[in-house]
């Protein structure tokens, strides 16, 4: 199955892209992608993920055409 | 309502007061108005700033704004409520935020307020990257924030 | 600091802006400025309000705003503040006070917007008369205050 | 001694008049004055007292030249 990826802030940073589109097996679980795109990278303590603009567990299941982020603890206002 | 994300320097005293006007009119059920706005400082962590890049996921970030004022809005019986946000390059005296709520009793509104700054803070997808004589450095948040949130 | 005592219809967002810009300048460690704004509804106590009547007691009045802002000032680290009250004779939507205050951090800045209103509600001595369609009413405060206050 | 009385809002209504210059006997409580300034009158039950622009203890003994403010609880904001 088909998803995009976004990267956000310093996770950008390390990622060296703010995105891309990624071919997965069915049913990965948000944590399952990210150990396995920063499998030979220092990865930092604390990273947060999105799908399709929402907050999700961890353990959230991917589906097709499923749009992830992941980035640093927010800084705004 | 209005939730806006601004990519140019504005000023949270014009747009407070031409929505006032324009949308909210002379809507005399109103008996507090409770603004805050945030601006750029020149020092953080005892390191002075000179610039400060803030960046933001769009989709994302208007639809918890949308979402976070809407909750004030149901718990506290809010008549109506504002967030501009920047984003872009930002200099020291630069506004970052406006939250502006309007409701008939003064308790209501400065819960709404403080409510929306402060799920802001906390959910709202929105990064800070400063620019000191060292370099630049992304900011990191001051508080933990667990709630609504998921890491890995 | 600012206390100020109007007899004239004055609009609070000017004001304001007038304040920062002549007197705080572009001081560059205000991180945050809260700001609360009062204004007449049309309907109290389910009556309907076409008028009212703003008194206060002209040297204690001003005393009390200076100490409670003062106090607020010293308790949460604030870089500035500005009341303006109203009295006179007022009509729905005109505005009654504004209180701000500026500081390096939200948390400050909220709290001491808060406390101000909250002391000015309870000390300073303003009391409202209310023209109603059955007359006029003098306005009973709707939370008992007993603090810094004695009764005969 | 001498002492100045003010009387705002209700209060005012209430004596007929906004201010009076007095004679009264040496150390009088605020209290006291209140009483014997109301003796014929109706008197509404929450009435505060300041003395030269602070509130006061309704014990409060007055001094020559004080000037003495009542009224009702206050209502501004």
């Amino acid at each position: 199955m088909k998803i995009y990826v976004k990267y956000f802030a310093s996770v950008r940073d390390l990622m060296g892209k703010d995105s891309e589109n990624l071919k997965i097996e069915d049913s990965l679980s948000a944590n399952e992608l990210w150990k396995s795109l920063t499998v030979d990278k220092k990865t930092p303590t604390r990273v947060l993920v999105a799908v399709n603009h929402e907050y999700v567990d961890k353990n959230f299941k991917l589906k097709d055409g499923d749009e992830i982020a992941f980035f640093p603890p927010v800084t705004g206002g | 309502m209005k939730i806006e994300i601004m990519n140019e320097k504005f000023d949270p005293w014009k747009a407070l007061v031409d929505y006032k006007k324009n949308v909210l009119l002379n809507d005399s059920s109103i008996g507090a108005t409770s603004v805050f706005v945030g601006t750029v400082r020149d020092f953080n962590d005892d390191e002075e700033i000179d610039s400060m890049e803030l960046e933001h996921y769009p989709g994302m970030t208007e639809k918890y704004l949308e979402d976070i004022v809407n909750t004030a809005i149901k718990k506290y019986k809010i008549i109506d409520g504002l967030v501009i946000h920047r984003v872009g390059l930002l200099e020291p005296t630069d506004p970052i935020v406006i939250v502006a709520t309007w409701s008939e009793h003064r308790d209501n509104a400065f819960n709404a307020t403080r409510d929306i700054m402060e799920a802001l803070k906390a959910q709202a997808p929105f990064w800070k990257k400063e620019s000191t004589e060292n370099g630049f450095r992304w900011v990191t948040p001051s508080v933990e924030q667990e709630e609504n949130t998921n890491e890995i």
